[in-house]
C-alpha cells in the first residue's frame, strides 16, 4: 500500500475546490480517460491578473485528488506571473511528499496549470507528448483516439 | 487509518480473500506447539525431531486426503509461486527437447512472469487469449498443442474474474495427446471441489495463505510416475524434491486448512455464495454505469469483480477504507503499478472503466451485515467520485 | 519417545541447535498478531494490509541493523537454501559468459548441489579441498580464481566441524580481482560477530530457523550495484527481487531473532563458549581414543564435533535420546543417508573414527547442569558400545 502522508489524505478526503467554474476565463485539460488519470482545471482570474477563484475535476487516485485540491488552494490570490512559477515539487511538497511512483500525479497538477494559463493569453496548450503518439501501453491506443472517444 | 497492533482487534469488514486471508483459529492451534516446546527438526535422529516428522506425515495425508490423491504426489514449498514454478521448472527441464509452452494470457505473475522468461531463453509460446468474460475457447486450446509442446499450464481459477476454466477438459487433451499438464488450482482449491481422481492433470499448484493457513506455506502435486526435477536445490527433505529445513509447523497448518477446506466447500458454494449474489444485485441494482468483470455462470462463489465507468480504483480503496471495508482494485500482486490490471486488458474491458474495477472475495467469514454495509457505503463513494470527475458530468 | 504434543512438555536436552533451534518467545509474541487479526496482505490497498508492510519494514531495518548493512540489500526469501540458490542463481546468470565457479568440498548441500548442477550444464568447478581441521589454505583459493570465474562461494562456519573460514581475506581476494563473493553465513549469524562493512563480500545468506526465529523463513543480503536476478518468478514483492506474498510474521519474527542475535554475541562468546568448552573437556578427559572434529582456534563457540573410535553414531544418538539428549551425528540434511557426511570424508577423519562422530550444538538456552548429564552419561553411553563393537575388544 502506497505511504501517504496525513496532508495527503487530508485533502483527499476533504477536497477543496471540487467542481466547474461556469465563467472561468482559463480553463486547462490535461490527462485521459484511457491512462487513468485526468485533470480539468478552471481559473477566474481578474483585470488585475490576480486569480480570484480555482476549481477542479479529477479523474483518478488519491494523489491526484489531493494534488488537484492542493493546486487550486495554492493559486487561488496568486497573480498569473506568480502561478507561473509553481512546480510539481510546490505541490508535493504542500503535501508533505509523494511516493516516487505517485509523483506523476503531481506533475498532472503543473500541467493543467501550464494549460489553464495558456489558455487565458489565448495560446494551445501542447502536451509533453508529441501528437498521434503511442502514449497508452496498456490498451495501445493513440491519444488522438483517446479524444475522439473522450469527446463521444 | 487507526486499527494498529497496538491497540484493540482491528475492526475491518475484510472483502479481500483472494489477496490472502485469515488464519483459521483451528488451524494456528495446531501450529502453535510446533512454533514453541516441539521445535525439532524432522531430519534429526532423535525422537524430540521425530515426533515432528510424525506430525508433518499427517499433514501430508490429509492435503492428499483433500485433494483425492496419494500423500507420496505432494511436495510442501514456500507458496503457491514457488509451486507454479516447481511445476514449470520441472516440466521444461524433463524435456529439454520440447520448446513450445501453451498458457494463457490471465495467468497470475507466478505462471506468467514465469513463461515470459522462457520466452526470453528461446521458447516459443502460444499465449491463449480470452474473451470479454475471461473465458477460454477449449478450440483455440486444442489448436495450439503441438508435438513439441513441453507443458500446457492454465489456471483453474482467475484470481481477478473468478472466471473458472475448464481444466477437466483441456486435462483430457494433453492426456490425449501425450503433453504434461500443469494447473494453478490456488485460486480453486477451497471454493470448488478439486478432486485427482476425475482431474487429468499432471502438476497441480495450492497456497496455504488463500485458504486460511498462513502466509509462506504452499503444495505442489505431482502425479505419480511424472518426471521431477528439483527447483529447489538442498537437502534431502521431500525426499529429494524440495530443499530446505521443513517449515513444520506451517506444514501442520496446512494439513489442517486442507481439512477445514474441503469440508466447508458446501458452504462455499450455498451460504458464501449466496452473500456474493446479494453484494453484487445491492450494488448493480442501485449503481448506474455499472458492469461485471468474469463469467456470470462459471465464475467463482466468492468473487466479485466489478467495474464503475469514469472513476478511479485507487481512490474508491482509500474512501471504502475510511469504512475498515477492505477490497482490492487487481490484484494484489501487480498493485505496485499504476496500470490496469493483464487480466481486465486481456478481457478487453472498456477503458473507461478498466480504471475503476473492484474486486470483492468473500470467505467463510464474511457475514450479511458486512455485506450490507458494503451495499450501503459504496454507491455513496461512488456518487461522491463521480462528481469530482471531469467525464461523467457530461 | 513419550514426548508427544499431546501430553505435558517435553523434557529435552537439546544440544541439536546447528540443525534447529527453539523459537525465542519474544520473537514468537511478536508474530502472533500476525498469525491472528493482522492477516492483511502488505501489497494491498488498504490500511489493514498497509500496517503489515510497515512491520515488514521495521523488520528489514532490523536485519539490516543487525548486519551493519542498508535495508535495500536485504531481500526476504523462505529459507537459508532459498538464500543460497538464489545468490549463485543471480551471480552465474547475471554474467553467463564466466563459466566457472570456486567454491569448497565442505558446503551445505544448499550449496553444494546447486553448483554441481551447474557443473552438469558445463561449468567447471573448482572444489576446495580442506585439512583435517577443516581449514582452507588462502593460497587454494588464490590460485582458483580465474578470469572467467563467475562467483565464489565459501561459506562462513562450517555446520559440522564448526570451523570458521577466512571470508574477509577470501572476500578482499575476489574485489581485487573483480570476482563476485557470496558466503553461505547460515551458521556465523548469531554466534560471531557479522557486520557487512568490514567484509567485502557481494550476497550473504542467513536462515532463521538456526537463530530463534522459525523454520521457513531466510534473508539474502546483495550489495548495493550488483546484479540481481530473481530466483523464484512472481509478483513485484521484495522490490521485484523475490515473487509470492511475504511470510508476514516469520519476517516479523526474523527481523526481532535478529535483534536478538545482535545483542547476544557477547553472551554466546564467554559463556555458551564456556559450557562448549566445559562439555569438551569432560569428554576429552574421560573418553579414551575420541578426538575433536574442526578447527581448535577458530571454531563457533557452540559446535563441538567429537569422534568415538569403533563405534557407531546412530547408536550412540538413540541411547542419548533415552535420556532426552539431543544431538545429531552429521548434518540433519544428510541424515537420510548411510555414509559418513562429506564433511568428515573432506577433513580425512580417519574411518575408524568417521562413523562415531557426534555433533552438540549448544546454544542460549543451554544450561550447565544440561552439560554435566550429557558427561555423566555419554561416557557410560560409549563403553557399552565399545563393548559390543568387534574392534575395540582388541
Ligand atoms: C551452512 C548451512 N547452509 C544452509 C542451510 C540451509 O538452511 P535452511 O534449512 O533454512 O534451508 C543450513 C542448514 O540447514 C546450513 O547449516
Ligand atoms: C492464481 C494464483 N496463483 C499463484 C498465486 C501465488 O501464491 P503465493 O502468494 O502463495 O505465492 C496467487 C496469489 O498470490 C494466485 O492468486
Ligand atoms: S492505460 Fe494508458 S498507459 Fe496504461
Ligand atoms: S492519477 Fe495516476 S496514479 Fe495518481
Amino acid at each position: 500500500m502506497w505511504e501517504y502522508t496525513d496532508k495527503v489524505k487530508e485533502h483527499f478526503l476533504n477536497p477543496r475546490n471540487v467542481g466547474k467554474i461556469d465563467d472561468a476565463n482559463a480553463v486547462g485539460e490535461v490527462g485521459s480517460l484511457a491512462c487513468g488519470d485526468a485533470l480539468k482545471l478552471y481559473l477566474k482570474i481578474d483585470d488585475k491578473g490576480v486569480i480570484r477563484d480555482a476549481k477542479f475535476q479529477t479523474f483518478g487516485c488519491a494523489s491526484a485528488i489531493a494534488s488537484s485540491s492542493v493546486l487550486t488552494e495554492l493559486v487561488k490570490g496568486k497573480t498569473v506571473e506568480e502561478a507561473r512559477a509553481l512546480t510539481n515539487k510546490d505541490i508535493a511538497g504542500f503535501l508533505g511528499g509523494l511516493p516516487k511512483e505517485k509523483m506523476h500525479c503531481s506533475v498532472m497538477g503543473q500541467e493543467a496549470l501550464e494549460a489553464a494559463l495558456k489558455n487565458y493569453w489565448g495560446e494551445r496548450y501542447v502536451a509533453p507528448e508529441a501528437e498521434g503518439e503511442l502514449i497508452c501501453k496498456c490498451f495501445g491506443v493513440t491519444d488522438e483516439q483517446i479524444r475522439r472517444a473522450i469527446r463521444e | 487509518m487507526s486499527h494498529g497492533p497496538a491497540q484493540d482487534k482491528p475492526q475491518v469488514i475484510y472483502l479481500d480473500n483472494n489477496a490472502t486471508t485469515r488464519v483459521a483459529p483451528e488451524v494456528l492451534e495446531e501450529m502453535l506447539p510446533f512454533l514453541s516446546d516441539y521445535y525439532g527438526n524432522p531430519s534429526s535422529m532423535h525422537s524430540f525431531g521425530g515426533k515432528v516428522g510424525g506430525k508433518i506425515n499427517q499433514a501430508r495425508e490429509r492435503v492428499a486426503a483433500a485433494l483425492s490423491c496419494d500423500p507420496r504426489e505432494i511436495v510442501f514449498t514456500s507458496c503457491g509461486t514457488e509451486s507454479d514454478n516447481t511445476a514449470l521448472h520441472s516440466a521444461v527441464s524433463a524435456r529439454p527437447d520440447k520448446r513450445h509452452i501453451v498458457t494463457t494470457r490471465v495467468e497470475h505473475p507466478a505462471v506468467l512472469n514465469y513463461v515470459k522468461l522462457l520466452e526470453q531463453q528461446g521458447y516459443s509460446v502460444t499465449w491463449l487469449p480470452v474473451d470479454k468474460h475471461g473465458r477460454l475457447d477449449l478450440e483455440h486450446v486444442r489448436e495450439a498443442i503441438r508435438a513439441d509442446t513441453a507443458v500446457v499450464s492454465v489456471m483453474w481459477a482467475n484470481n481477478e474474474s473468478g472466471t473458472i476454466f475448464p481444466v477437466r477438459e483441456i486435462g483430457a487433451m494433453c492426456r490425449e495427446k501425450g503433453v504434461p499438464f500443469h494447473t494453478d488450482a490456488v485460486q480453486a482449491v477451497g471454493k470448488i471441489p478439486v478432486n485427482l481422481k476425475e482431474l487429468p492433470c499432471d502438476y497441480l499448484a495450492l497456497s496455504g495463505h488463500k485458504i486460511h493457513a498462513p502466509k509462506g506455506i504452499g503444495a505442489l502435486y505431482v502425479r505419480k510416475g511424472m518426471l521431477f526435477k528439483p527447483f529447489m536445490i538442498g537437502g534431502h527433505q521431500e525426499r529429494g524434491r524440495r530443499g530446505g529445513t521443513e517449515n513444520a509447523a506451517s506444514i501442520i497448518g496446512l494439513g489442517k486448512a486442507m481439512e477445514l477446506a474441503a469440508a466447508g466447500i458446501q458452504d462455499e458454494n450455498t451460504r458464501v455464495k449466496a452473500l456474493r449474489d446479494r453484494l453484487e444485485k445491492g450494488l448493480i441494482g442501485v449503481i448506474p454505469e455499472a458492469l461485471i468483470n468474469g463469467d456470470p455462470v462459471n465464475r467463482l462463489p466468492n468473487t466479485l469483480s466489478i467495474a464503475f465507468k469514469y472513476i478511479e480504483g485507487e481512490a474508491m480503496l482509500l474512501l471504502l477504507d475510511q469504512f475498515g471495508i477492505c477490497a482490492s482494485s487487481g490484484s494484489a500482486c501487480t498493485s505496485g503499478s499504476l496500470e490496469p490490471s493483464h487480466v481486465l486488458r486481456a478481457m478487453g474491458v472498456p477503458f473507461t472503466y478498466a480504471h475503476g474495477s473492484l474486486r470483492f472475495s468473500l470467505s467463510r467469514y464474511t457475514t450479511e451485515a458486512e455485506i450490507d454495509t458494503v451495499v450501503r457505503e459504496l454507491p455513496k463513494i461512488v456518487a461522491r467520485l463521480r462528481a469530482m470527475s471531469p467525464f461523467s458530468a457530461d
